[in-house]
């Protein structure tokens, strides 16, 4: 309970000094933008750069304690909260420490910056960063520009295109990226063999037959595939697909496509 | 009024050109219908048939013809160039629109479902010629009805589509919920 | 002599007419190597160049223009068409997230090189999802191993990939912010 409550104290009980000074923001939105960030580098250069703080002479002392804020935020808020921002969180308490450590007076000569390396690496994935927007924005084919594509009618042979998964999954992904209103509703956790045994189920029940309940069930291929089954019946049962009748308790329990009674009259 | 026949010229060239690109890049022939949708004007059907012609005509003695079929117009090398391009390609495997991917794979991951929810997902309508097209190939089937208005076709993809993807079972298809993380959403409204 | 400079003439415009109608019908860059074996004949790399060039002019003006890339030389649509097209067919190809830009982009300046070096630079893993991502679009590509434990792969962008951005080589890619002239030069070596 401790451990859930410190962050939120942190975010609205603390003076606001000792808050990321952006972080007045709806929780919603929050989540948003946290899971925004590309990584621990990515969230470090945000902080740098949003205080304009000099890259070169960071201030150690405060932007870990920011960087802690925000990863406790993080970890209040429930995020996938990968090892890599654990990581950087010790390298900044470690870098902190041996810059306040007194240094030998020998070694004074040939002075070494703890937070060299860091720097370096904020440097690189910052222009990296940059040159990926860079190339985004070059107009790309199929994109901004269409290729030309005239028909070229080979002799009259029909051959047929070839597809593969993958042709599918990147038509998928445009559709993804196409659609941002539906795309809650698109990616949900997977629910195929559901949708295909529904698909298996129609198609026995094709032109108004009327099946016994057990008759749909291929006992012979495992219990997944039973259970799947099942499901794919009170799927379509749900969708108004199938109509699911019995006369009475222990009797047979019979399915049919829903509206095809008009065929063949209920059985007494 | 000799400025307003100026300008009306020139729109007539503007209208050829975006009509002669369209053509040149669409992968499938263009139907009137299609061409129309080309311009947010509403344009009259004889117009676009008289630029049609001005464009097949500016093509005469090309490599390239300006032709019209059932399903509309389109761009067709003449069959006298085959000997020079057979020379280039050892044969090009042809493909799908983007058009009939989609719908595929809507049906394939969501089906069964009818027209109207594949739409509902494309955002666009899906044309006969593309459920034509993917159940000649043997690949989609009606696998029942929707009990509303009209009963609908619940189509779903076949044995046979599986076969020749070389899946087990749609449930070996790209899992959806890691797709997701891979593309941003688009930001530009695409015209209407 | 009048006579073979007509049919010298001749001639030209017939290479013409075959070269363009081979390069509006392929679904690929043409390469010089590509073009000559259009043709029978031997023909020298100046003369197709010359050619293509008037392909090019007469192109000036027009929604289409012919573009030299890093693979070879493609017809494409202007880009201010581009919005015209757009109302035809809304299906385009995904803009990708932060992450696999961030990745496509640390190979495009740093490659070849490992998964491993990626993920040093941007500091977070990157999934496997992200590099297949990039391989099935065909802008990446493994060019060799690191003789390092489990010879990983090296990445590469492909030629694809900056035909598809509309570039002739990785020298035309967007220049890098000059972050680096303000690290200090001590640390300015390779991590170990």
């Amino acid at each position: 309970m401790n451990g859930m409550a410190e962050p939120l104290a942190l975010l609205f009980g603390q003076p606001v000094t000792e808050l990321p000074q952006d972080l007045y923001i709806p929780p919603d939105a929050l989540r948003v933008m946290l899971e925004r960030f590309e990584g621990p580098l990515d969230l470090l250069l945000y902080l740098i750069r949003k205080q304009n703080l000099d890259i070169l002479d960071i201030p150690m002392a405060v932007v870990t304690r920011q960087y802690m804020d925000y990863v406790e935020v993080m970890h209040a808020q429930q995020l996938e909260l990968a090892a890599e921002y654990l990581l950087m969180a010790a390298l900044l308490i470690e870098i902190k420490s041996r810059m306040l450590l007194p240094r030998p007076a020998a070694q004074e000569g040939e002075e070494h910056d703890p937070r060299a390396e860091l720097v370096r690496r904020l440097l690189e994935y910052e222009q990296m960063k940059l040159a990926a927007f860079e190339i985004d924005q070059l107009p790309q084919a199929g994109r901004d520009f269409s290729w030309a594509a005239v028909w070229f009618d080979r002799e009259m042979v029909v051959r047929l295109p070839e597809v593969t998964p993958v042709d599918l999954k990147t038509a998928w992904l445009s559709l993804l990226a196409r659609a941002k209103h539906t795309r809650s509703h698109m990616v949900k956790p997977d629910e195929l063999s559901v949708r295909e045994q529904m698909g298996e189920i129609l198609k026995l029940l094709a032109g108004g037959r009327y099946l016994e309940f057990s008759q749909l069930f291929d006992t012979s291929r495992g219990i997944p595939l039973l259970v799947v089954s099942f499901i794919a019946m009170l799927e379509l049962t749900k969708e108004g697909l199938i109509a699911v009748t019995q006369a009475e308790p222990y009797q047979p329990i019979y399915v049919r496509l829903a509206g095809s009674e008009a065929l063949e009259p209920a059985h007494g | 009024m000799a400025e307003s026949q100026e300008s009306a010229l020139h729109d007539r060239q503007h209208l050829q050109l975006v009509m002669e690109t369209a053509l040149l890049v669409a992968q499938e022939p263009l139907s009137l219908h299609d061409i129309k949708k080309l311009f947010a004007e509403e344009l009259r059907a004889e117009l676009l048939n008289e630029v049609l012609e001005a464009i097949q005509s500016a093509w005469v003695g090309r490599g390239v013809e300006l032709v019209k079929l059932a399903s509309g117009w389109r761009f067709r090398a003449r069959l006298e160039f085959q000997p020079y391009l057979d020379r280039l390609s050892p044969e090009k495997p042809p493909r799908y629109s983007r058009a009939v991917m989609e719908t595929l794979a809507i049906i394939a991951y969501k089906g069964p479902l009818t027209r109207g929810e594949i739409e509902e997902i494309r955002g666009v309508a899906v044309s006969s010629n593309i459920v034509k097209t993917l159940e000649e190939r043997g690949w989609i089937e009606v696998v029942g009805h929707r009990e509303t208005p009209g009963r609908p076709g619940l189509y779903s993809t076949t044995r046979a589509f599986l076969d020749d993807m070389g899946l087990k079972s749609r449930t070996e298809l790209p899992p959806l919920a890691e797709l997701g993380r891979l593309v941003l959403p688009e930001t530009v409204e695409t015209p209407e």
